[in-house]
């Protein structure tokens, strides 16, 4: 099945299915089926590294900021890179859902759910890091508009307070939406366990859903417009997230494209980061027929898109420097391609300008081992793109007697991937808990499929 | 098909979801009312030596100034000498146990630690001196002392309290005269009386007195 | 939380205190004649890196967030303040000594505690400004490493059982026979009469003076050529040309400060001054100049030589040159063809120099014969006495006897302190010394190791040392006697011209210490006197009438009034003994001149180094140059000339535990926390170094592995290390900071060590330079403009070059009716001394953050000193552009603070509230001049010592909030409550930051743009103010002046690089 | 058939097309019915008649006040209660307080579109007559039900049971009201 039309062909529901048997292959994950091993490793690395995140965690606040490489003149470094990445990597659940869902897509069906707890457990990682990396994390609620003692109120000129509202939105919306969805689901699996307890937590979660017409009206009424909503939201987001460097004046940062750049970056490792999670996951709970090659294919065909988005900024960004005759954004340029960090420029070329090239042949994105690699290479790159962007434009910004070289610590990577645990940990609770597919549309899917057959 | 949930248990969850409402409502509500600095009010805060402000300025009718020396002149009223103390308890009152910290400190035996009840932030510079040449009275912020057998806060001295007089200090002003009148009560026409202190001392606006820089360094 | 033992029990609640200001109200009034009553301290016991991490108190703020603020207790005075001393800060006029030489100063106290030294402007070698030294002398005065007890054989003893001793040896032999005395430079009237009247009663005894950075050569020079020791006093402010061979005018010259000013003041007059400068090792002065003359330090000796030979160093040859130099004078200082002076006359001892150096002769020897009698030639401190004698000789040549002023040496008994050392040394070790009593100094550590001063001391049945900490000269001692400092006991002393001040206590001694003069007064009768009484006997002797007013002002002025006019011989020596003595220097030079000098500067220098010291030696007695080792044998090795000099920041390694001083970016490095060989780029290329590489450095007695730095505009061939660093007993702070340099120092080669093998090995070490890159990229930062076009410009005005700022905004004005702070920094003024920055450290609570953290780019000084290097690294211009925070009017940190702890207030500060900040350092990102600073670690923490310097008036930072320059809001502040009360405007002058009080060439100028007859406004009339970077429209309040250079001076082009 | 037909009659359909037929046939006789089904299907809200849910007017109202509110917060906080120089901008920056803004009513919106989707349905309803109902439980798996409620005007609840019957139903339960 390497040839595009083929691909093209492969159905987004292998397979016969009946509402009952839908049911029971998704619903047996959570209900009854006993734990992978691989899901059981997995939990292993991700819980020892979610361990060292509360390990560094708990350093950070005792000693201070300090324990990271941040310095004078790159005050920002880690901690914001991995704030924009998980940001980014949260997009793509809410594209997947909410605008695919408005493009009426049917492919969407089956990837829907677990991208959009994948957004939230993402989200949650993003919302972490502003507030670590503050020198004093306890007034984190500054940020916050409330009638204080000491009467004053945020600053709202600051694109952090435009984050913050950016990113408290984006949560809210997103959790709303995924446990709209989720509420036919969790009524199913409250009807369908066996175990009392499982009654009583699925039955309370379901809030007494019992799949009433009028109220199925409501809802599609409701999610549509949810959708709608959040559909400029998640463009929003990243726009706002890009307008936290856009806003400010340093050379690499200060730049009109950024918002549309970061919207095409975050999408695209928000794609890398659902094919990432998609191929190990059909493989392990035996999903491949509802999420197929088509599905892979399609996400594979966005990234593609997105890469030259991406690629189009980086050009962009190149060009407006000498076109600007700006000394300072030609230096900025130069500095990237050719300064200490020049290794870190070129490995985003390559991982997010050449690797996704390959996504061309048909072969490649047929293949879910090596979309997986490319999606890993993706992710990788689209951190260091972050990385590039915040810490080579302000370790050699207008004056070069403060230019300093970064340099991270332990503990910088300790969060980064400590981060990555913790998020992967909360993914596999989730799958286990929580149906990893849309059953109800599942079994919607399925009739109109068979229909169409 | 069987209810998950029995109609005494839905009963109680929604009781329950409505207490805690409530009680969360009420919460918010008291504190935001209450909130306050790290201050106790109306609690006189013990000393090593019971001093009196009711004896010594309500009974005996000493000046503030009298051993707040600094106050027209420094940031800081200061606390008196203990020589002052000496002025009149070489004489009286020698012999009085609670005053036995006072000669001991004096004689350079042991050390004199009053406890302080108006205690600002260390990130906060309030100058006594400008507040008294500007026209606010020693009982805005101290309350009549001069009843306080042991002396306690009468102001919570937070932000909001100092922000509060300095967007609009006018019903706080008195004339020059009436500054350590301890029973001072704004007039009737206080309000023409504050506008005309405040053009006659320069009292600029409140721009200016709730600049950052005002009281933060 | 370090373990703290308090001692008293008032300094008990002290420690429990979280905060600075608990210690408000704490103590009584400082001292003003009468010590009432002493307070002491027991350090607190850390760990040198706790600590140096560490002087930082927020871990308490830190918890304090959540929880309720500790109970505070306030103690009151025992007896009132003596006058309105309650929370108000109070000022005693002293002096503080920078290598014997009194500079004045004012100390500042808040409620009993000096927090902050001020210059005094009354004293002529202040005049209102200061240097480092001064500026962390408060430091040096809390340092918890201090000594609190006297020392006897390592265990704590008392300082009556040591007066005790010593009385027993002093009468034990009556006329003094094996007593030692061994001093410092001795400038203090009071000691050296003290010490007279000892050796009077006790003539046996012997009276030795040694400070390792001494004025022997001055001296000695000045014996060679005027028979008699005399003191060089300069007016360099009248002065049209000065000449600097090897001297650093306004560094390291005593009355830098002074001199400073005069020059800068000059600069800024109608005639502006040239200055050439030749010097092999990179100084402030050289970067100053308008011409520097790249040459190796061993060879300024043959380059004075020329000159004087250009010059006419004779009264014979003066008239020829005078004559040819008057036809030069039409020239004007026209850039191209200098003229040749002297022509054939001066040929052969010209000959030996390179093309660079010739042409740097020419142009000097023209400028000079232009300006007879308003010249000034200097050389430096290190150069051999040869030297010295040659510039007296050029001096009176030009007829520059008005502007070299000569008096009898501020030192008393000057003699050569080498000798005297070397005597003591020999003395000791051959039985002769059996009571040696050291007041000050620390010879065991600095010092020619050859003397091995420190075996022989071990060896001595019974010495004593009086000194701050117990060092390593205290180590070696039976007695190391813990000394009270300069803060804290009464003294006197000369400064350079002179002028004699009282040093008079801000404090009582906070420690069981002592000063000079008790030691001393016990040697004298067996009876300990305070210092009060002697010093003030002693002038009242002097001035028996009308004592008390005379005592009065004299303390009150904080000097000694005509005490400079009367003891100034202004007059030079009769010409004739002068002929003489200045003869065999002459004949030397043509001695010089037949050495085969390749006229490039790539021979190898050791031959020319030794014959260039040697050469003058022979006439000043001074021991023959050793040969060096063999460095042929050695492979690998090259063969160097080296330098050592005092450290820029450390001195001689007396002030290694100062942690300001550590941690101050070194003026010309901004190295910090050690000491670095420096290079030359071209010798780096050569032998393929890097900086951060480790050499090895190898005399014939020893040898030293350093890092290695390399320094554009160093001489090829050549390495510059800097002693001081090394210390093994300085304290938690300066051990084992950097590389001991001494052991490089032999007492025959002393400063200029011909011959030494360099030899690079393996391993790197990392150099905390604060700032890591060094051009400026062709941005418009520091702004060159020729002399014609300044003087165009201030006279009817030019076109400036650029717009101050935009002129348009999307942004309708915010009206600043009231004051409208702003300054103008002078860059032309500015010499890059640093005393800012460590001003500005005292004055706003700025924490030390140590070696790691510098390393990492997170230094908090709120002003720095960026030095830019233009044109060819092996001789490129130095500039340097001090940057606080500009308090931009459209403060691009205020846009981005998500919590308005980054705001302006009505007057246009850009101020940074702390207690709002929660961090999130986009200020510092969006900040285009990073002057803002974070605290990253809680860098403040408490330790009860540290925290009685603080100012009151400062807000302590805690962990995770940032800070900035404030333009000293406090500053503000206080002259706003003043003059409010007074319902009147704060006068212009009455707000002086701390950067603009401590600047010795006052090129900050701070005030309020609102008053068109401010100081401030009138710098910035100019049309040569510029706004950095105001393309960027940010509107900074602070602006700059260029700095102007001689258009035909300019350095060429950077190799591969465009010219900034 | 008999039992507690107190709530209504209930009736199990195998597919969702015998529901549609069922709702439109039914809804000739009786006005008061429902219909329940695991997934949304298509047309039954039309055979039911229902026309209008109500939420995108309750959305609607949710992102003015959010955006209302917020645009309000930020202008009286800035310019009205505690007015800063920051930066030299001025104090009403209306296009800096734009994302907030946008932000909020996005957030407003969303809120009311789904409290309010819950309001109109009534939920959440923990307990309910027909979770008694046996099967019912299929209700969320895969059968689709048809209600006719005892509250219609014209409710009989045999006839109600026949006409159910006779629509195709797989079979008809009473549904009581414990």
């Amino acid at each position: 099945m390497t040839d595009e039309s083929a691909l093209a062909a492969t159905p987004v529901l292998a397979g016969r299915y009946t509402d009952a048997s839908i049911t029971d292959k998704i619903a047996d994950i959570v209900l009854v089926r006993p734990a992978h091993w691989g899901w059981v490793a997995g939990a292993f690395v991700s819980g020892a590294l979610a361990i060292l995140f509360l390990v560094a965690v708990s350093w950070l606040f005792i000693d201070g900021v300090g324990i990271w490489g941040v310095d004078q003149p790159v005050a920002w470094a880690f901690a914001i890179t991995n704030f924009v990445w998980w940001v980014g990597i949260g997009h793509a659940g809410t594209f997947i859902s909410a605008f695919l869902l408005l493009l009426r897509q049917r492919w969407r069906t089956s990837v829907n759910r677990f991208a959009e707890a994948m957004t939230i457990f993402a989200v949650a990682m993003a919302g972490l890091m502003p507030i670590l990396h503050l020198g004093r994390p306890w007034f984190f609620y500054w940020l916050i508009p409330y009638p204080d003692i000491m009467n004053v109120w945020p600053q709202w000129r600051s694109p952090l307070i435009w984050d913050i509202f950016a990113i408290g939105t984006y949560i809210i919306v997103s959790l709303l939406f995924w446990y709209m969805g989720l509420i036919a689901d969790l009524a199913t699996l409250r009807d369908a366990a066996k175990k009392r307890w499982q009654r009583v937590v699925y039955g309370l979660l379901a809030l007494g859903w019992r799949g009433d017409a009028r109220h199925w009206a409501r809802f599609d009424s409701a999610y549509l417009l949810m959708a709608g909503l959040a559909t400029p939201l998640v463009i929003s987001v990243h726009s706002v997230v890009s307008l936290d460097f856009a806003i400010g004046n340093t050379p690499g940062w200060h730049s009109t494209i950024f918002p549309p750049y970061f919207v095409a970056g975050a999408l695209f490792s928000g794609f890398a980061m659902a094919i990432t999670l998609a191929v190990p996951m059909r493989r392990v709970f035996h999903l491949e027929a509802f999420i197929t090659e088509r599905h892979l294919d399609n996400m594979a065909k966005l990234m593609l898109v997105c890469c030259f988005i991406v690629t189009y900024s980086y050009l962009v960004e190149i060009f407006m420097a000498y076109y600007s005759a700006d000394p300072f954004a030609i230096a900025m340029v130069e500095n990237r391609m050719g300064g200490p960090y020049a290794g870190v420029y070129w490995a985003v070329v390559l991982c997010n300008v050449v690797v996704p090239q390959s996504l061309w042949w048909a072969g490649v994105r047929a293949r879910p081992v090596a979309l997986f690699a490319i999606a890993i290479v993706v992710n990788i790159g689209m951190w260091l793109e972050r990385f590039m962007i915040i810490v080579t434009s302000l370790n050699r910004d207008f004056l070069p007697s403060a230019w300093h070289i970064y340099v991270p610590t332990f503990w910088d990577f300790a969060t980064l991937l400590g981060s990555i645990g913790l998020f992967v940990l909360l993914f596999l609770g989730f799958l286990r808990v929580l149906p990893a597919i849309s059953i109800a549309e599942m079994r919607k899917l399925a009739r109109d499929v068979g229909a169409e057959r | 098909m069987a209810q998950v949930f029995s109609s005494r248990f839905t009963l109680l969850l929604r009781l329950g979801a409505i207490a805690a409402l409530a009680i969360l409502a009420a919460a918010l509500v008291t504190y935001r009312v209450n909130a306050r600095g790290d201050a106790v009010e109306g609690a006189p805060v013990d000393q090593p030596v019971p001093f009196s402000h009711k004896h010594h300025v309500g009974d005996d009718g000493i000046d503030c100034r009298y051993c707040h020396v600094a106050v027209e002149t420094s940031a800081f009223a200061g606390i008196p000498p203990l020589e002052t103390c000496m002025t009149c308890h070489s004489q009286l009152f020698t012999d009085q146990p609670p005053l036995a910290p006072l000669l001991a400190a004096y004689r350079g035996r042991a050390t004199l630690a009053w406890n302080r009840v108006h205690d600002l932030p260390d990130f906060v510079y309030f100058d006594h001196s400008i507040h008294i040449a500007k026209g606010v009275g020693c009982s805005t912020c101290h309350g009549a002392v001069d009843t306080m057998p042991l002396t306690w806060r009468v102001a919570s001295l937070d932000m909001q309290w100092c922000i509060a007089c300095h967007r609009d200090p006018a019903p706080n002003l008195r004339p020059a005269d009436r500054i350590y009148d301890l029973h001072w009560t704004p007039p009737s026409n206080q309000a023409a009386l504050g506008k005309a202190l405040m053009a006659a001392n320069h009292i600029r606006g409140p721009d200016v007195l709730t600049s950052c820089s005002t009281c933060h360094r | 939380m370090p373990e703290v033992t308090p001692i008293s029990p008032s300094l008990a609640t002290a420690a429990q205190r979280r905060f600075w200001r608990g210690l408000d109200e704490l103590e009584g009034a400082a001292p003003r004649e009468v010590p009432q009553d002493v307070v002491t301290f027991e350090p607190p016991r850390l760990a040198r890196r706790a600590f140096l991490g560490v002087m930082a108190a927020s871990a308490a703020l830190a918890a304090g967030g959540c929880s309720r603020a500790p109970l505070e207790t306030i103690v009151p005075y025992r007896n009132g303040p003596a006058q309105d001393g309650y929370g108000k800060p109070v000022f005693y006029a002293s002096a503080l000594e920078r290598d014997g030489y009194a500079i004045g100063v004012l100390v500042e106290t808040n409620m009993g505690r000096p927090t902050k030294i001020e210059g005094n402007p009354l004293h002529p070698a202040s005049l209102g400004a200061t240097d480092i030294f001064t500026q962390a002398a408060v430091l040096e005065l809390w340092d918890p490493d201090r000594s609190t007890a006297s020392l006897r054989n390592g265990a704590v003893d008392t300082w009556p059982r040591f007066v005790t001793e010593l009385r027993e040896r002093v009468i034990a032999a009556p006329d003094g026979d094996g007593i030692a005395l061994l001093t410092e430079t001795v400038t203090s009237p009071t000691l050296h009469d003290q010490i007279r009247t000892f050796l009077e009663g006790h003539p046996r005894a012997r009276w030795h003076q040694y400070q390792p950075v001494n004025r022997d050569n001055v001296y000695d020079g000045s014996r060679l050529a005027l028979g008699e020791a005399v003191e060089p006093v300069y007016r360099f402010g009248d002065a049209a040309v000065i000449v600097a061979l090897d001297a650093d005018i306004v560094g390291a010259l005593p009355g830098a400060v002074r001199h400073a000013r005069d020059i800068a003041v000059a600069r800024r007059g109608a005639t502006r001054p040239t200055i050439h400068a030749a010097e092999g090792s990179p100084s402030l002065t050289g970067a100053l100049a308008d011409r520097r003359l790249v040459i190796r330090t061993g060879e300024i000796a043959m380059l004075a030589d020329a000159l004087a030979a250009q010059i006419g160093g004779g009264e014979s040859s003066a008239a020829q040159v005078g004559g040819a130099a008057g036809g030069a004078a039409q020239g004007g200082g026209a850039a191209s063809g200098a003229p040749q002076v002297g022509g054939a006359a001066s040929g052969v001892a010209t000959a030996a120099l390179g093309a660079d150096a010739r042409a740097w002769l020419d142009r000097v020897a023209a400028d000079l014969a232009a300006h007879r009698g308003r010249a000034i030639v200097v050389a430096g401190d290190r150069q051999p006495a040869g030297v010295h004698a040659r510039v007296h000789a050029i001096n009176r040549a030009l007829g520059n006897d008005a502007l070299v002023a000569t008096r009898e040496p501020v030192a008393f008994d000057a003699g050569n302190q080498g000798d005297s050392l070397r005597a003591l040394a020999s003395d000791m070790r051959a039985g002769r010394v059996t009571t040696l009593v050291m007041l000050g100094g620390n010879p065991v550590y600095a010092s020619p190791r050859d003397l091995d001063f420190g075996g022989a001391l071990r060896k001595l049945p019974w010495s004593a040392h009086l000194a701050l900490h117990a060092d390593e000269t205290s180590a070696a001692s039976t007695w190391h006697v813990a000394a009270a400092h300069a803060l804290e006991s009464w003294g006197d002393a000369r400064a350079f011209d002179g002028t004699v001040a009282i040093r008079q206590p801000a404090i009582a001694p906070l420690y069981d210490g002592h000063s000079a003069h008790e030691v001393v007064s016990v040697l004298v009768d067996g009876n300990p006197r305070p210092g009060h009484a002697i010093v003030r006997d002693f002038w009242q002797r002097r001035h028996p009438a009308g004592f008390d007013a005379f005592w009065d002002a004299s303390l009150r002025d904080g000097i000694v009034r005509e005490s400079a006019a009367t003891s100034r011989a202004s007059v030079l020596p009769a010409p004739s003994s002068a002929k003489r003595s200045a003869a065999p220097a002459v004949a030397a030079s043509s001695a010089l001149a037949a050495v085969p000098t390749a006229a490039t500067t790539s021979a190898p220098p050791a031959a020319i180094a030794t014959q260039a010291t040697a050469a003058p030696s022979a006439t000043t007695a001074a021991p023959a140059v050793r040969p060096a080792s063999d460095p042929s044998s050695a492979t690998g090795a090259i063969v160097v000339e080296l330098v050592l000099a005092p450290d820029p920041t450390l001195g001689d390694g007396r002030h290694a535990n100062n942690a300001w001083l550590q941690e101050l970016p070194k003026p010309l490095t901004t190295l910090t926390w050690c000491n670095a060989a420096w290079i030359s780029p071209r010798f780096a290329a050569a032998h393929e170094l890097a900086n951060e590489d480790i050499v090895e450095l190898r005399t014939a007695s020893a040898t030293v592995r350093a890092p290695v730095w390399i320094m554009p505009g160093h001489a090829d061939d050549a390495v510059t290390l800097h002693l001081g660093h090394g210390r093994t007993r300085a304290g938690r702070v300066g051990n084992g900071v950097g590389v001991d340099a001494w052991p490089l120092f032999d007492s025959a080669t002393r400063a200029i060590v011909p011959g030494v093998a360099l030899a690079k090995v393996d391993g790197r070490e990392r150099l905390a330079a604060a700032q890591t890159h060094h051009r400026m990229e062709g941005r418009d930062l520091v702004r060159l403009v020729s002399r014609e076009e300044a003087a165009r410009c201030a006279g009817s005005g030019c076109t400036p070059a650029r717009e101050r700022e935009p002129t348009e905004s999307l942004y309708p004005p915010f009206k600043y009716d009231g004051h409208r702070w702003g300054m103008s920094i002078d860059l032309d003024a500015c010499n890059g001394c640093a005393a800012c920055t460590i001003a500005c450290q005292a004055e706003n609570n700025i924490p030390v953050v140590g070696r790691d953290e510098v390393l990492r780019g997170r230094e908090m000084h709120w002003i720095r000193i960026d030095r830019y290097y233009e044109g060819a690294p092996s001789a490129p211009r130095t500039l340097f552009q001090p940057v606080p925070c500009m308090q931009c009017e459209h403060a691009p940190c205020e846009e981005v603070c998500p919590v308005e702890a980054s705001v302006h207030d009505t007057e246009g500060l850009n101020v940074q509230v702390y207690n709002r900040c929660v961090g999130t350092r986009f200020c510092s990102n969006n900040c285009p001049y990073k002057v803002r600073r974070f605290n990253w670690h809680a860098y403040t923490r408490d330790v009860p010592a540290l925290d009685a310097q603080r100012n009151p008036e400062v807000t302590v930072r805690m962990r995770g909030v940032m800070e900035k320059c404030s333009y000293c809001i406090q500053r503000i502040e206080r002259a706003r409550i003043d003059a409010d009360r007074g319902n009147r405007r704060i006068a212009d002058g009455e707000v002086v930051t701390a950067c603009q009080a401590v600047c010795p060439t006052q090129a900050i100028v701070f005030g309020d743009l609102n008053d068109p007859a401010s100081a401030v406004n009138a710098r910035k009339a100019s049309p040569l103010d510029y706004a950095l970077l105001a393309e960027l429209n940010t509107r900074p309040r602070t602006t700059y002046l260029p700095r102007i250079v001689d258009a035909d001076a300019a350095p060429p082009p950077a190799q591969g690089g465009a010219p900034a | 058939m008999s039992g507690d037909r107190r709530y209504g009659v209930l009736a199990e359909f195998a597919s969702p097309e015998a529901l549609v037929a069922a709702v439109v046939r039914v809804r000739r006789e009786f006005r008061d019915v429902e219909a329940f089904t695991p997934y949304s299907v298509d047309g039954l809200a039309d055979a039911l008649g229902v026309t209008r849910t109500g939420v995108p007017a309750i959305t609607l109202a949710g992102g003015i006040v959010g955006g209302a509110g917020a645009y309000f917060l930020q202008w009286y906080t800035a310019v009205i209660d505690y007015p800063i120089n920051s930066g030299g901008r001025p104090l009403h920056s209306w296009p800096s307080f734009i994302p907030a803004t946008f932000e909020l009513a996005v957030l407003g919106a969303a809120l009311a579109a789904f409290f309010g989707f819950l309001f109109l349905c009534r939920l959440p309803r923990l307990r309910h007559p027909l979770f008694d109902v046996d099967g019912f439980d299929l209700a969320s798996r895969s059968r689709f039900f048809l209600c006719v409620r005892a509250t219609d005007p014209a409710y009989d609840a045999e006839r109600a049971t026949l006409l159910l019957a006779d629509s195709g139903a797989v079979r008809v339960l009473p549904a009581g009201v414990s």
